[in-house]
């Protein structure tokens, strides 16, 4: 991105801090708490992808829906969801954004049109084209982000889905977030063809890849995709390079790459590397982004209060909303 | 004043769909072959070029991709129909199904219903072989989140389909290839709720309980004991999930006896719920164990003589019946 | 002599692979993670570095493909173990299995054997909710052409994997994500063989029918029923397909009573299937209805008190069993 | 081709003729028998299309291996099954391939290494793969050929099965079959990108598409590939471009496409024109194609004979096999 930093204006930049920070702080603290035992089951971190969710999620607007993954905690929070409901979520609480039964894995929002959370890899895809076609036949033209990892393209949903979304032009905007690894699996060994771009081109798919670590890359990469969504009706495949600089889940030795990979990936962080730039261009301070990050950890602290304040749903609920209940 | 028109079964179902429609400007129908081609089994015929391709939308051999778009269609506001050819394709579909359609409102903590409705052909009896015989409408019925019904009359096939759409969760209606041509009156505008079984012929005797495509020959049986002496009750299922326990169970306390009838592979299929809870629930007014009925143990053969050795037929289910009044004697 | 060692559940089936791929050349793994990571459960841990990514296959994310994969290296004279990470996951490879797996034996006239193994995950327990706490073993049960094992001890995660790899059909292992951990004695070299159900305790007065990872909640639950003086005989059906229906129908025969636990959604679950049977086979010899203790209708949730509740549990069972006693009142 | 058709030799010409004729005559006598409820369920003709199988199947060797669809008479004939074998099988009689259990769609022979007759769209091509795995673990080089429509493609487990051949280097030569419809759906309405060579590279797989209704055209090509795959035993993607003359089953009304086409289709019938080539060139006369004709006619008569003669199984043999008996 050409444009100069200083054009974006302070604050601006600072509200792209803050919502990485929001997310990198949140999942440090979820980290402890599972460690804790608060939480449980599977929990995956986003640290070190916190400019992909930052910038795209930064384009979209309230009519907008998102569908996402496993790895969605940064998306349901920049989506708009409160950090205690997603807290609340992450403890099993009533108070959570999926009323507790979901957890990590399956954050919903009905009034941010947040719709999951999916713990099937490529699952999302097909409820994504779903929403697009709803637009369409309803003449309404938001745009639906769907995200999704590197690794869903090896399945044949993926294929499917890509097919299905260009030959109907559906509004879908497809985000991959390529962090080159789907648990252990490297893309070199699950894909013959690992550029990305490619892919999406054999379905006449128009596409971009974007360095996913610079957070005003994935800004202005995201805004002409999404724009072009919103305005032709046509999908758009975008790929995100990122890194997750923390294991696959709590349970992952991490066998699989080495430790100086993983540091050579950590200098380019998208919270350091950004403030470094702001800093540079004197746009932020150290005191700026200190005072951020304090407001940010009490933000964090309270969530935390507020899902251990939280009930626990009633045994005797465990089965409403199987089904929709007669009003 | 209800008028009464003959039927057939495909046209019943091509009638409801036609009607839903025109009745809601949400309701449009997606599937393999169903716009150009007319439907495999013609049931879409003519839809087309009454509604256009927007609401009745050939989609490419994607089970997976397209089901899990009515999905999503239905999470946006929408009514889709969505045909999957037969139940044997919907096995490449199952995961949108059970992971997603099925999950989501609980999961989500209520927040989303998904009023979608999946129509699909089950069912042997065409010489199509193993890989497209299959009657695995008792599976679906094991899975919490969704309903599944089985038209076996035309009346059901006409009617069915308006409060399934109306329902606000997943739908799953399954129609049985051996009942397309069947024919029936119908009163216009007849209404049938999805939510119980009903009592196809009165008996008192014995129970018959079974659904869709073999509900024509627990009528034939029970034609053919009536020269034992033996007069036998038949209920159809209608809802396979959740299932109108109630209503075969009240049918088996009064006969004290009951043969289930499924042409699911016997192990595990349908028919071992059935009799797993009359067990429960009604085991003290037995007066002979619950018998079944079921396709044999096998991947279906091509061959006429074989194919109707490994299904359910008039015969077996008489013989079933019969030996009840034999057991109890002991 | 066969000299005794303690071992996990987990190690005991690394074990079992690394002992057959050293015996047998034609043996290999494939599936998600098995190499590098050293699988999601820490299963094969160890078997790419001994030997080598040929027979340690890391597959990409494409269940359908890589166990249809499996499916045609056993054709083709190999004898694949693919692992599906978890049941979940295995129904994007169902068609496959019901389709390919199952019926080309049959419908090819007998011209071709099938020596494939599929190893997979199952159940709840862990607060993974309702995507990843699926107990579809049962559905795989209702299939025939393939066979079904689910082994509930060390000594079977040891020792069914080589009988299952001679054996020339294909054959499915569902390891319960509770057992990984558990820890017992197993001697070395012992056999075990793949088609009869065990009795895992004997006892006179209720026969508590189950399998894989219920296995310890029943044999817990017998142990709380002896201070009602009831002395529960504990049958593990270790093979889900084809049941051996003798073991737990002798058992019943004796106790007179039954209660079936399965994880599996109640309707439709394999616990009725085994109340199916009992009804037909053992009916005159019980002195209550067969009980069933399953899960909830409902997709598992994720807080623990919900996910407890959802899942069968020790006292649920043993209220079950007293309540037979109840009823014999009658 | 620009090679020159005398130079292929009289001999190779009439066995190619002879091979398409057999194909078109044993399938015009199917429909008929159809039509007289000797053969039911469904029946895919792959009349129109014979020059394909011929050309391919002449360029592969007896250790090959081969993964057919339900259109697969053609292939199965060709490879070397009896035609007795077939229409027994069709008949459904205990002489038949497969026992007479398969009937039309599930073509099995050991002895040929036909693996079928697969009736689910797409299910074929994991099974290939299978094959040529355990064919390269074996260190032993056959060819796996793998034989669908282009209606395949849409399906995820298409997408799978190419990333996988091309990531492990699988000696699989896949043949789609475009005859421009899957049932009623043309390719248009069923692909986004429609030349189908560059899903193939999309994969990183190596593709050549070819004149279906060509018959030494096909025969080239097929030598090419399958000698690409037998040498460096990695995949191959061909297309073959043809076109069904008949309705896709008995079933079909054929609403989805003008009869003008298929007359227009027709002019390029494989064995009309190639016989017209062979004449133009010297290399067959009317006498000699009605003397191969009289051969053929004979053959099938026989094979209904056959058939006419054979064996139900019997109702006790219901379930022999459906797991392998000790012996
Ligand atoms: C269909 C399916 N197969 C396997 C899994 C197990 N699994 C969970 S996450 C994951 C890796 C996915 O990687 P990627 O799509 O790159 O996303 P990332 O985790 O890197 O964000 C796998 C294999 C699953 N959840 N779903
Ligand atoms: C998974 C699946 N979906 C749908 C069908 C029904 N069906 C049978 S053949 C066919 C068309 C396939 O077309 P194509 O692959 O182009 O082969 P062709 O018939 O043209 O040779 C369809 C949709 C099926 N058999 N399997
Ligand atoms: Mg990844
Ligand atoms: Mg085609």
């Amino acid at each position: 991105m050409s444009r100069g930093i200083a054009s974006y204006g302070r604050e601006f930049c600072l509200r792209l801090v803050r919502n990485m920070l929001r997310i990198r702080r949140m999942e440090e603290r979820c980290a402890q708490l599972y460690g804790e035992g608060k939480i449980r089951g599977f929990l995956h971190l986003y640290i070190g992808e916190e400019a992909v969710a930052t910038g795209v999620m930064a384009n979209l607007r309230a009519e907008d829906a998102v569908v996402a993954t496993y790895r969605e905690h940064g998306h349901a929070l920049l989506r708009g969801i409160s950090m205690n409901a997603i807290m609340a979520e992450m403890f099993g609480k009533r108070e959570g954004c999926s009323r507790g039964r979901g957890g990590s894995m399956h954050l919903f929002d009905a009034a941010t049109r947040f719709y999951g959370g999916n713990a099937i890899v490529g699952g999302g895809l097909p409820i994504a084209l779903g929403l697009a076609l709803a637009h369409r036949l309803q003449s309404i033209r938001p745009v639906t982000a769907c995200v999704f990892g590197e690794g869903a393209i090896a399945e044949g949903v993926f294929h499917e889905s890509m097919n299905l979304a260009a030959l109907w032009q559906l509004p879908v905007l497809f985000c991959c977030e390529n962090n080159l690894y789907a648990m252990g699996t490297a893309l070199a060994r699950s894909e013959s063809q690992t550029d990305l771009a490619k892919k999406a081109s054999s379905y006449n798919m128009t596409s971009a890849s974007v360095d996913g670590m610079d957070v005003l890359a994935v800004y202005e990469t995201a805004k002409s995709a999404s724009a072009y969504v919103r305005e032709t009706g046509k999908p758009y495949f975008l790929e995100l390079q990122t890194y997750r600089f923390r294991a696959h889940s709590m349970f992952d030795p991490e066998l699989y790459r080495d430790k100086a990979e993983v540091e050579e990936w950590k200098k380019r962080g998208p919270i350091h590397n950004f403030t470094q730039q702001l800093k540079r261009a004197g746009l932020m301070s150290e005191e700026d982004f200190l005072a951020i990050d304090h407001e940010v950890l009490a933000e964090v602290e309270a969530s935390v209060a507020f899902a251990e304040a939280g009930q626990w749903e009633p045994v005797e609920d465990l089965t409403r909303d199987v089904y929709t209940e007669a009003t | 004043m209800n008028a009464a028109r003959k039927l057939t079964y495909r046209d019943a179902l091509r009638e409801a769909m036609r009607e839903a429609m025109q009745r809601d400007g949400r309701v449009f129908v997606m599937g393999e072959d169903v716009g150009r081609y007319g439907g495999t089994y013609a049931v879409t015929k003519g839809l087309l070029e009454e509604f256009g391709a927007e609401r009745v939308r050939d989609t490419p051999l994607s089970e997976l991709a397209f089901v899990g778009t009515g999905i999503g269609a239905a999470l946006g506001g929408m009514r889709p129909i969505v045909e999957v050819m037969t139940v044997n394709f919907s096995l490449l579909a199952l995961d949108q199904i059970v992971n997603n359609a099925a999950t989501i409102r609980h999961m989500s903590g209520g927040q989303f219903s998904i009023p979608l409705v999946i129509r699909m052909t089950t069912g042997a009896g065409r010489q199509l072989a193993a890989q497209h015989s299959h009657s695995l409408e008792g599976w679906y019925a094991h899975v919490p989140g969704i309903k599944v019904l089985a038209p076996a009359t035309v009346e059901d096939a006409r009617g069915m389909l308006w409060p399934a759409l109306e329902d606000p969760d997943p739908v799953l209606i399954f129609e049985h290839a051996q009942l397309f041509g069947v024919t029936a009156e119908v009163s216009e505008g007849a209404v049938v709720d999805i939510r119980h079984a009903k009592v196809a012929r009165e008996g008192a005797n014995v129970t018959l309980i079974t659904y869709g495509g073999m509900l024509p020959k627990a009528l034939q049986a029970a034609q053919e004991l009536v020269a034992d002496g033996i007069e036998a009750e038949v209920i159809d299922l209608r809802v396979l999930r959740p299932l109108d326990s109630e209503s075969f169970l009240a049918s088996v306390r009064k006969t004290r006896r009951a043969v289930v009838i499924d042409e699911g592979w016997r192990s595990g299929s349908l028919s071992a719920e059935i009799s797993a809870r009359i067990m429960e629930q009604a085991f003290f007014d037995l007066d002979a164990p619950v018998a079944r009925v079921c396709s044999e143990e096998v991947p279906i053969p091509y061959p006429k003589h074989l194919e109707d050795a490994a299904l359910p037929q008039v015969d077996k289910i008489v013989a079933a019946a019969r030996a009840l009044f034999g057991a109890a004697a002991q």
